[in-house]
């Protein structure tokens, strides 16, 4: 198979244009499973279908996570293919790497895998892709001498993940990275071994631009926010006027979500106590404007893919955290929430949809907080209640409205 | 064994982020004031110090071999003192705090093939799955859409030339790993088929009851094949949602024909300005055509020319959608209103147009 | 009971206040029903529970609605409102009313039955509060004789009405006056022998200012608009800016929903292309301003009290529509509503709920409309389609987007 | 018989309602060109033909004996030629082409206990439902708590003083006669017990299985009683919806202390600015207390002030909460937020803040 001249004529269109090609990733690579895996792939490209079966059980022991089962469906014509597991190793938070360091993990898997990988994950992970199972322990080891651990699958704790925060942006109301390596050493456990109904995921963005997409993909999404003034530095809001490339009436006061703002071409006031804390006066006017000095974040839960009731997003749990080491609050409302969901979870059902569920208003009950107006976007329009009566002074509660 | 395991260590953890920052992060960490774009493919961060730090994007394939990651070592080691970082989309990034490096260093990406750009109001790189390459669910391969995509659509993550940001994914089955279900742009492959069901293999791949109880619409029935215990699907009940597929291995999904891939339009997950919103329908349907799906490509760029010459500066895909009006949203992009597009789903009379306020 | 002093001291107080007591008007009525009828009442501002009960199977011959059964569960005490049916009398469209027509229905009441009456019920009819079960029959007679019959009730199309329109409106589009006498008469088959799953309601509004409440409570609203250009009367939009009461930019361009005005202190801009049709700068300048010349409908479809999956507003299933005598294509959408509703609607399964439960999409199919983006606020977001492909063509259709 | 059946006629509809228009209106029939407020109570149209109509609105408290009846008919023809009408809202129009007989008309209008007004940006008369004068299904009176409310809010129907127009609505079961759900304000009768089991009737009155399936959440179980079919009902499943004994009388609700009103606000159903919307609760629960019900007069007049207090020119209620945002609404208000608010029924996930956009 491996010998012969190229017989990947469709693919090899791909190592065309401007667009970095993944096809020359993989013929970059000069072992039997990098080709292969590219003879798969052209015969996908032949068939339209993929060549890929359901995974196994595999992975490393003691874990119950971290390991992808992959096997192919043409074992005889692919032989280095035929279990091509894939390893997701919990990636540093924020991503940073020292040359150093990216050299070693090289090593590791030039030496046991197929020297292909994604950089990175979707959930964040570096998955190294194509792991014959026979080399997953050693792998494994490999990588816990050089510090490395692996990330989560299944029914685990995925490994959480941030937007790069206080290291490189001057927006981050916490420090995003610092609660990700917090996160991910406190839960280890549960990252390894899995302990719920289903996946459960963090993603922390130090502000509401959440770059790191936490509102549409965590189970837990904590965004960064603040409570107090906007800070302006009204020579700079002058800066910009001048400048030519902002028209601040058009592209920011008129585009707040509130109206919250004014311009009269000399001064930009805001009323801080209608801002939302968007973020957009701020983006449009990076040196002008700064998120307040009150900062901590908002804690929001259950967003998800479409499997099985349609997507969510995540929804207001805490209006506003602060979030400082050890936080203390936030893991003892994580372990709230991972007890109930845990106890009362059907098998396969996240968290937002746990909650819909049993009902919001239920599960704040369960977990001991106070239900607030934060947390929605609208009271109920149906007059469906379920009243509850046993407590009988409900009559004297209710009149002090 | 027992002396194996002992030599094992388990539950580390990843390595502590800190020891892979550059001196002139730790230094600022949390005390940046602002930040800049140079030119494209360049940002600057200033700190409250004054110190500047020039970050420099590259495009990446994700899809990396360990060839790559050296060269960027390599490249990270000539021209900032070794670190680097990856971003959430996938680029990567180096991290210069010498000014005199940036052009220098851009002008080596571009030779070895990784040009800069993906900063401020352009494509950036689009959020992708595994497809073909892995997965055993997919509906179509999902790097090579995402190459031929991006061989097209090159100049917009080359330049930040468009009104806004504009967020592409692509994933290959409905359970859309990434984000798809909030992108500007996303492709999404389906499948069309009910699952085909291995009687051969159901009995001892699969428990019964959990696959019939897997199907959110009930499609699925036990029934007996040959006096073996199977299921079988109610065609018209099926809406090819593959979750009996991940419970069970014996109902395959994947077809040549039947599989393809659907664009949906309009997402967005930043608070800024309006709320996070899912992405909708645009195109329920296109074939797989590879290796460079030519339907697709045309697809999703008259999509973004369209947008490109009518929005306003600051206004997502999404956001100008709900400006304009789904209405004027086909009509200008000449997208065909299918009866696939109205939901039918649990919540779909919520999207039901309960007012007048429409233009006539 | 009746002879003696008032023995409605609760009630009573309800005869005080600015506002017309109903009280009054019960009172005012000498006859041994209205004095049960205010005892009854007195009970049940002891008891804090009415005291009527199910109403049971009563009606005059021939018709299956137009009256609901009531019975009163004391009786003994209140023999006189013991069986005190209510009848629903079809209103003249727009309730209007010469003193002649009035007395002589009040001479009916007088004769027949409590002399009370509501003007009128929510669905618009006048309503005879209160009949014995002998009365129906020959208070059903001395109506038709006037020229008056029964409204609707039960699983029957219920009483059309509708806003005063052209009668006394200068924004009706259409005549909803003349579109619902047309309507009643054209159905009164369905109007009076149940022939549906569940109620069916029409309403019909002369603009989207909906003074019907048609787009609440309707399974057809059907809701006048214009297609072409507000007109606009320059002079007049001076004279509103100089009269003071109305800050034009404030007020008006600026609570427009698209913004697609434009005031400049002299002249008055509307990018009609992009006006939703809302009413309210014609509300707010009613002398200046007045829907356009080429008028017409929106059909909308299905709305609905909360009973029992929550509570529906009508959405859009055409668009426009000219709104002419003989009114063909809307009784042609009708007959089909009704014919697929009629044949695959579960018992008290309103239109409504039937749409979504079998899809509007699917909707349209079997009533032969195409979909059109009007009829959404939004196209799908999750991924669930059924795709249909008996038709293997699809794939070229599909190619032209 | 037969020959009583040959006399009866049927289907003849509703007299046709152009007998019943005045001279002006037939002449400017579809050609009115504009009106305007000549003071309150009174609205004054003018033709194209320069006509013009002065429409003299009245309060009713629409259950209307035959006695007031014929006061309107008196009124109507001493005034306008006999004409009249009655509104959507159950109030009573004169409609007069002499605008010398305005006030005469008002005078005698106020004599006789019926004031004038609800014109413009007023409360108008509440659209309201038969409450304990004729319903089996009502939680409370209906025209019983419209009075006392509106003997506290005449001044409001009385001057056009408010920031838009301001419809109050009430029903006084979950039925919801009228449009309550799409109120400015709406008060609702609800009873909070589950259903009474009459086993000695259930077998005679109802059929066993409708009564089982009539439940939309399941609450509803057949079960024997002393050897006898009925049915029992699981409390924690029962949200007091009574559409069980919509169709089985056995099955009753009521209960002096249990029942009561709860009130809903932020509802429209015109299109003017924003689209329809539902009203959404405010107050889960105030017990019913005649004959002046209090507790909910206070209530609603607190609302109504705070909006009065707080809102800008046009803003209905809902609107105006909508850009204050619900918080603030429950903060100016005073009324306490409880987990009654939370929605969760069918769509509870849609009306989850999913977003950071609130205020801090
Ligand atoms: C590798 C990765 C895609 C990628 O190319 O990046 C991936 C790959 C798979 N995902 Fe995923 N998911 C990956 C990120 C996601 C994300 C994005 C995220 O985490 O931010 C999502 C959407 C967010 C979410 O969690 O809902 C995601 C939503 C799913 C779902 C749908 C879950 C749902 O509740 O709707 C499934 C189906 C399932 O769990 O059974 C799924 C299942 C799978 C499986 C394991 C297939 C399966 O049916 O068991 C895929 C294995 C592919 C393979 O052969 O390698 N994957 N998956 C991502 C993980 C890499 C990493 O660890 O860094
Ligand atoms: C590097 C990265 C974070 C990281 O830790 O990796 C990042 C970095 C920055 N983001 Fe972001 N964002 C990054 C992913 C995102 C994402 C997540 C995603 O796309 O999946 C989002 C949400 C996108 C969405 O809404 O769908 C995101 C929404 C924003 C926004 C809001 C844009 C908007 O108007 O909606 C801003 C503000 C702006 O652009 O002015 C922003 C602004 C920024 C700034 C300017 C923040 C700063 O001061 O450093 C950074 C450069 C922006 C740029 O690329 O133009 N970043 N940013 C991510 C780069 C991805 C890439 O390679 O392109
Ligand atoms: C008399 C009236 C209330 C009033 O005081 O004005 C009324 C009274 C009753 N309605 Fe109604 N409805 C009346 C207008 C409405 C409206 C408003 C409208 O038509 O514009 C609605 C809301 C719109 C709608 O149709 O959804 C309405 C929604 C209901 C419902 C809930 C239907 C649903 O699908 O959710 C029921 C329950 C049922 O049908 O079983 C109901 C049932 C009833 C019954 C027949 C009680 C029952 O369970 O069978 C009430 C008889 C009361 C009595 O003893 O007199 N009534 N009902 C109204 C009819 C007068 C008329 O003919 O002019
Ligand atoms: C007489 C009546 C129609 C009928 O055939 O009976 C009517 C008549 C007029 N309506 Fe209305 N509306 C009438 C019920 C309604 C309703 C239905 C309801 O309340 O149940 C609505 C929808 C209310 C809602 O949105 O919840 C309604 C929403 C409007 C609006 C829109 C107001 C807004 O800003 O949302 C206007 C425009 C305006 O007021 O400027 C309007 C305007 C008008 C005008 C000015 C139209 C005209 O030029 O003649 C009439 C006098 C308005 C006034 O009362 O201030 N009418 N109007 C109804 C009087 C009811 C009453 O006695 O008070
Ligand atoms: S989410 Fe906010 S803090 Fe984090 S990188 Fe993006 S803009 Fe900066
Ligand atoms: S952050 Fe957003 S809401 Fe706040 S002032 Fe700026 S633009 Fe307005
Ligand atoms: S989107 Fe579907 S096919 Fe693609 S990687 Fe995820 S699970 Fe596999
Ligand atoms: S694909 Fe989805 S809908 Fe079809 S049978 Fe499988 S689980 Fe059911
Ligand atoms: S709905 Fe329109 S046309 Fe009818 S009365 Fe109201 S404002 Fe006039
Ligand atoms: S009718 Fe409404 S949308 Fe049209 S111009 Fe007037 S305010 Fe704007
Ligand atoms: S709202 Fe309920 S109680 Fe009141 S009249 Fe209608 S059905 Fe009867
Ligand atoms: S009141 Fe409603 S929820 Fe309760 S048992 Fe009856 S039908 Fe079921």
């Amino acid at each position: 198979m491996s010998e012969k001249e190229s017989k990947t004529p469709l693919v090899d269109e791909l190592e065309k244009g401007p667009w970095p090609s993944f096809v020359k990733e993989i013929k970059s690579i000069d072992n039997p499973k990098a080709k292969d895996l590219l003879g798969v792939l052209e015969r996908s490209y032949e068939d339209k279908v993929g060549h890929w079966k359901h995974g196994g059980l595999v992975g490393v022991m003691g874990y119950g996570g971290g390991v992808i089962g992959r096997y192919n469906d043409l074992p005889d014509e692919f032989p280095e293919v035929a279990a091509f597991h894939t390893m997701r190793v919990n990636h540093p938070a924020g991503w940073f790497y020292t040359s150093d360091v990216l050299r070693k993990l090289c090593d590791v898997w030039e030496e046991h895998g197929s020297g292909l990988t994604n950089m990175h994950g979707s959930t964040g992970d570096i998955i190294f892709l194509g792991c014959s199972t026979e080399e997953l322990e050693p792998t494994f080891e490999k990588l816990t001498e050089l510090g490395f651990d692996l990330g989560g699958s299944g029914s685990c704790l995925r490994t959480p993940s941030c937007c790069n925060g206080m290291a490189r942006c001057e927006w981050a109301c916490y420090d995003t990275m610092g609660l990700t390596y917090d996160l991910t050493m406190e839960y280890q456990d549960e990252l390894h071994r899995p302990p719920f109904p289903y996946k459960f995921k963090f993603k922390m963005a130090g502000c509401a631009n959440d770059c790191v997409a936490s509102i549409a993909r965590a189970d837990m999404s904590i965004i960064g926010t603040w409570k107090d003034e906007i800070q302006i530095d009204a020579d700079a809001v002058k800066e910009y006027a001048a400048s030519g490339d902002l028209d601040i009436l058009e592209d920011v006061v008129s585009r707040c979500p509130t109206k919250c703002m004014s311009w009269d071409g000399q001064e930009l006031l805001i009323d801080d106590a209608d801002c939302v804390k968007c973020m957009h006066c701020i983006n449009a006017m990076p040196k002008a404007l700064a998120p307040g000095k009150d900062r901590g974040a908002t804690i929001l839960v259950g967003s998800k893919a479409p499997i099985i009731g349609g997507a969510l997003l995540s929804s207001v749990m805490v209006p506003f955290l602060k979030m400082e080491p050890p936080y203390e609050d936030l893991k003892e409302l994580v372990d709230a929430l991972w007890e109930l969901w845990g106890e009362h979870g059907k098998n396969r059902e996240r968290i937002g949809e746990f909650i819909q569920r049993i009902g919001l208003g239920n599960f704040l009950d369960q977990i001991g907080l106070d239900p607030t107006p934060e947390m929605i976007s609208q009271p109920r329009a149906n007059p469906y209640i379920f009243y509850e009566l046993d407590d009988e002074d409900e009559y004297e509660d209710d009149e002090d409205y | 064994m027992s002396t194996n395991i002992k030599k094992r260590v388990t539950d580390i953890g990843p390595p502590h982020y800190e020891q892979f920052l550059p001196p002139i992060i730790k230094e600022n960490y949390g005390k940046w004031k602002y930040h800049y774009f140079m030119r494209p493919g360049v940002m600057v961060h200033v700190g409250e110090s004054g110190d500047q730090l020039y970050t420099v994007r590259a495009a990446s394939p994700r899809l990396c071999s360990i060839n790559t990651i050296r060269l960027f070592a390599d490249l990270a080691d000539e021209f900032c003192g070794g670190y680097l970082r990856f971003t959430s989309r996938n680029n990567v990034e180096f991290l210069l705090s010498e000014e005199s490096n940036v052009e220098p260093l851009i002008e080596r990406l571009a030779k070895e093939g990784f040009p800069v750009g993906g900063f401020g109001n352009s494509i950036s790189n689009p959020v992708h799955t595994q497809g073909w390459i892995h997965c055993h669910s997919a509906a179509s391969d999902a790097s090579g859409v995402v190459k031929a995509m991006m061989d097209d659509l090159f100049e917009y993550f080359a330049e930040p030339k468009l009104p806004a940001k504009l967020r592409l994914a692509f994933a290959c089955c409905l359970n859309m790993c990434g984000a798809v279900h909030c992108s500007d742009i996303a492709i999404l492959g389906v499948h069309r088929r009910i699952p085909e069901i291995n009687s051969e293999t159901i009995r001892v791949q699969c428990e019964i009851p959990t696959t019939v109880a897997s199907c959110p619409t009930g499609a699925i029935r036990p029934t007996n094949v040959d006096g073996k215990q199977s299921v079988e699907v109610i065609e018209e009940q099926c809406m090819f949602c593959a979750n009996c597929y991940t419970v069970c291995p014996s109902m395959t999904l994947n077809d040549p024909e039947m599989d393809g891939l659907s664009i949906w339009v309009g997402g967005k997950v930043s608070n800024a300005r309006t709320e996070p919103k899912f992405s909708k329908l645009a195109i329920p349907f296109i074939p797989n055509n590879p290796p460079r799906w030519p339907e697709v490509v045309d697809a999703v760029r008259n999509i973004v020319e369209v947008y490109a010459a009518n929005a306003k500066k600051f206004e997502r895909l999404g956001e100008w959608i709900e400006l304009i009006g789904w209405p004027k949203f086909f009509k200008l992009t000449g997208i065909e209103f299918t009866k696939y597009h109205i939901d039918d789903f649990s919540h779909a009379g919520e999207t039901f147009k309960r007012s007048l306020h429409f233009r006539q």
